[in-house]
């Protein structure tokens, strides 16, 4: 087997190319896989098309640096700050270019995803009836007191994980969001963890295994590559810095000023943390899980 | 026991609190409503619980401050860290007695948008979307939302529903098109509390908060809002509410801003 | 809260009535609720419909004790052994009563249990085409080029776990099979477990709680309730006494004089566990999962 | 490096084993497939891996005996412990090479029956059903069945098609009903293999097991069987073949028993 660990830049340059279907923030506000959107950004990614539930800025900030050309979601903003400014500009004004919308509520991008896992063309649900979002996304169609959720199918999905050993057997803790739906649909895992830890870490308890491993391509091992986003036991959320971020992206100059200090002015993750205060925002009370007894003899 | 002293934001985490019962299942969403299960939880409604689209389950607030409803310390404690397919499942049963929506803009049969002003097409503000908005406007059993009151937000018909209340108003609506839950029940705004007929229909002018006079809030509406005979004054935050909700946004990050 | 902790008796007393709908035996062979099981034998239920995907013996036991009028199901027999004879004398000699049959696989079983979980009416998928259960089955339709699996919703699930508290919330580790659709499905849930533990222990991990408390009407603490299966870091499954179960429930005393000795005869599980040789199937070399850190601060 | 003594069973295992190719993902199932991946991941597959529907997938055979798939022995070492329908979405995808399934009856179209002997209403045998037996028959890319060879195992038509094979042996009755999978590649007896030709249809006698013959095995076939030109021997199973077999078999559980 050819090995998957590999950098950052290197997993995006080989598995997202230009014009992918890329599922990203799939457990919601946490664990979001920033470092990756950022060399997304680095390698002038174009023509992508980003389906998840919610993006807690992550999105905004992709659609800013022109990387998008199609958003599949429930919902794209900052979600301790309110508006996507980015993602206002380019609806309304075409700034940098034009944006596709496919709206969805947070449950039926989740069906979409399950259609798909499930390789059926669409799953039938109660919710949507009597929204607009029905009327307008062309992958939603009411049939029979029902809403059709069509199958969405991402090329690649992008999930930081807190733990994960070299084959990409990741282990997350925390709410999940639609992230075991989106791995099972996408062609292919891109993994990027907190730790690097040897198999028979995560071969102890097989039942907190996200994926198989046959989906996962590319491990990552990405400390802090989810900042600005909480991850259970390793990082607090950092409220300030979306809050700055809000502030910036107002204005097309102080989007690109931001992006400029955090993103093209930095070659990787490990010097973007350096500007960070990481003391701060480091978990550094423990908290353990009781573990279970997988014995059998 | 009433203080003399809070923000409108406090007010209306009080009143939000208010709307939860004891033993309530309560799709809690974002920002005020956060606030307002733990007032709740402390209060009138200990055996409330709280349910979050993330994919956790709690019965008591958590103990330190929440940005989102993902943050770590809402996990430590909760009673399930799933998928958010699974809560959305216990939705989809009839399950949620009251859910909280975030609203940018409502019309007159409760209505919301937080998806486009304007064309969708060519839209003049693009909104977030709905998240689980639309999820719990259709599949909870009764909802309330919250938002600052402008004339340009409490408009007489939404040009987008994203969060259908009583669609065109007709009676029977929602259950003609197929929604399960029963609708919304509250609109908590900066200046007043609208409520709504038992069978649905249209908003009504129930009480207006300390400080603010039932001409301000017509004036502010964009429809001819009906007040229901003597409107009374929303009776504001007493001390263990005001505590309560400054215990759990010590920063006033929620509370205290502009 | 009225308290949930019960004996199994008063448990199968109250929420497993007569002509109930009862999902049983839901991670397949492992965890099977036996003791449960027999308390209804015991009980002398009735007109009971049975739910699960395969049943190791527990549905064949409880059909050759008068209990059952249907099984909804993609597989009745034993496992290492063959033929559920019972089962058969059922369906072909009517002996103790005749029996409806609702065949499935197994992967429609779990897609008309989703179905009930999400409420809606069936789910669709490219299983069972081509597949006279497709075309026997009331509850299964081609429609389109795929086959729609109607809803199947228990009056109640019944789960043997590891772990539990007094509340309900459940540990189960090793592979789960259809548990976690069958519960969400179900109109409540009864969880037996070999441990009884704090509330603590649980909420240390709370993505293994496998379903949402406000289900569970029920906590039996019956260790070794899911004897002959086996159970995860606490018992070896029993093949000598599934062995033993074929031979004698070949002919109808056989049976008779098993169910005599096993489950009319014994007044509960306890009773039960000591005609066993314990100590050869309790697992003694334990394999502790490595614990995960859920701090915050 | 033939050995001279062996069971049908241990012939039976290894001629499975050889169905696995190295890197597939094999959908085991139960009794002689399981210990038929132990062989050809010991052997000639060293990469391929397992998937159990009881929610499992391994990249190598278990180190205890397994009375079932779900006996705790196959969860240590696994490398994912999940959910039946999680198992099942692979399958649907178009993920898994190749199947094994039980069969207690099956015709010369291959397709099995393992549901009812004889009027479905009144049956004169219930067989246990499906399983996952018609799941992987119509999904897998391929799959193989292991049964006894008796005349009323090995039948023109069955009467119940539990897991379709080739349906009705009409070219392309796979495709024009909608099947994903490509349908059996092999039927393991206990007195010989049966294969199909490369588009499916009619079962052939591809080979027959040591000290037995091709008139045997058309007696014992409840078709007018087609032998494909000369029938070569099938290969015994060889010493490695014979010794994993053993050690994941240590008391003969599955093939020494009658």
């Amino acid at each position: 087997m050819a090995g998957k660990v590999m950098a950052m830049a290197e997993a995006v340059h080989r598995f997202v190319p230009d014009g992918s279907t890329v599922a990203l923030g799939l457990a919601l506000e946490p664990l979001i896989p920033f470092a990756a959107g950022h060399e997304m950004v680095r390698q002038g990614r174009r023509e992508l098309e980003l389906v998840g539930p919610i993006s807690d800025a992550l999105f905004d900030q992709l659609i800013g640096a022109g990387c998008v050309r199609q958003v599949t979601a429930a919902w794209v903003g900052n979600v301790s700050e309110g508006l996507g400014h980015c993602y206002r500009r380019a609806c309304e004004e075409r700034i940098p270019r034009s944006l596709e919308v496919r709206d969805h509520s947070n449950f039926s991008i989740s069906l979409a995803l399950w259609a798909a896992a499930w390789n059926v063309p669409s799953l039938p649900t109660r919710t949507l009836l009597g929204s607009d979002i029905l009327a307008t996304n062309p992958g939603l169609v009411a049939v029979d007191g029902l809403a059709q959720v069509q199958a969405v199918r991402p090329d690649v999905a992008i999930v930081h994980v807190q733990r994960a050993d070299e084959t990409g057997r990741a282990h997350a803790w925390g709410p999940l969001g639609i992230t075991e739906e989106a791995g099972l649909a996408a062609g292919r895992v891109i993994v990027t963890c907190e730790e690097l830890v040897a198999p028979d870490v995560i071969l102890s308890d097989p039942n907190r295994i996200l994926f198989p491993e046959t989906k996962v391509v590319a491990v990552v091992h990405q400390p802090g590559g989810a900042h600005p986003s909480p991850v259970q036991g390793y990082f607090k959320r950092d409220h300030a810095f979306y809050r700055d971020y809000a502030e910036q992206s107002r204005s097309v100059d102080g989007y690109l000023a931001w992006l400029e200090r955090w993103v093209m002015g930095v070659p990787d993750r490990a010097t973007y943390l350096q500007h960070l205060d990481l003391a701060t925002l480091r978990v550094s009370q423990h908290r353990m899980s009781e573990p279970v007894d997988y014995g059998f003899e | 026991m009433a203080s003399s002293s809070y923000t409108p934001q406090e007010l209306m985490v009080a009143v939000a609190a208010r709307e939860i019962q004891d033993g309530d299942l309560v799709f809690v969403g974002m920002r005020l409503p956060i606030l307002a299960y733990a007032v709740a939880r402390n209060a009138h409604a200990p055996s409330a619980r709280g349910l979050f689209e993330v994919g956790l389950m709690r019965d008591q607030p958590a103990a330190g401050f929440l940005g989102t409803m993902g943050d770590p310390p809402n996990v430590v404690g909760a009673l399930w860290a799933t998928r958010m397919s699974n809560v959305m499942a216990l939705m989809a049963q009839g399950s949620v007695d009251l859910g909280f929506i975030g609203g940018a803009e409502v019309d007159r049969f409760g209505n919301l948008n937080t998806s486009y002003v304007g064309d969708p097409a060519h839209p003049n503000v693009k909104l977030p979307g709905s998240g689980g908005g639309a999820d719990i406007a259709i599949l909870s059993r009764r909802w309330v939302t919250l938002l600052r009151h402008e004339r340009r937000r409490l408009v007489d018909r939404v040009s987008f529903i994203t969060s259908p209340g009583y669609g065109d108003g007709t009676p029977h609506w929602r259950k003609r098109n197929g929604l399960l839950g029963g609708g919304p029940v509250a609109i908590i705004t900066t200046l007043c509390v609208l409520r709504f007929p038992e069978l649905g229909g249209e908003a009504y002018l129930a009480s207006v908060h300390p400080g603010h006079s039932v001409d301000e809030v017509r004036a502010e509406t964009g429809w001819d809002l009906k007040p229901a005979g003597d409107v009374p004054e929303t009776p504001p935050p007493t001390e263990p509410e005001l505590t309560a909700t400054r215990r759990f946004d010590p920063e006033g990050f929620w509370t205290r801003s502009a």
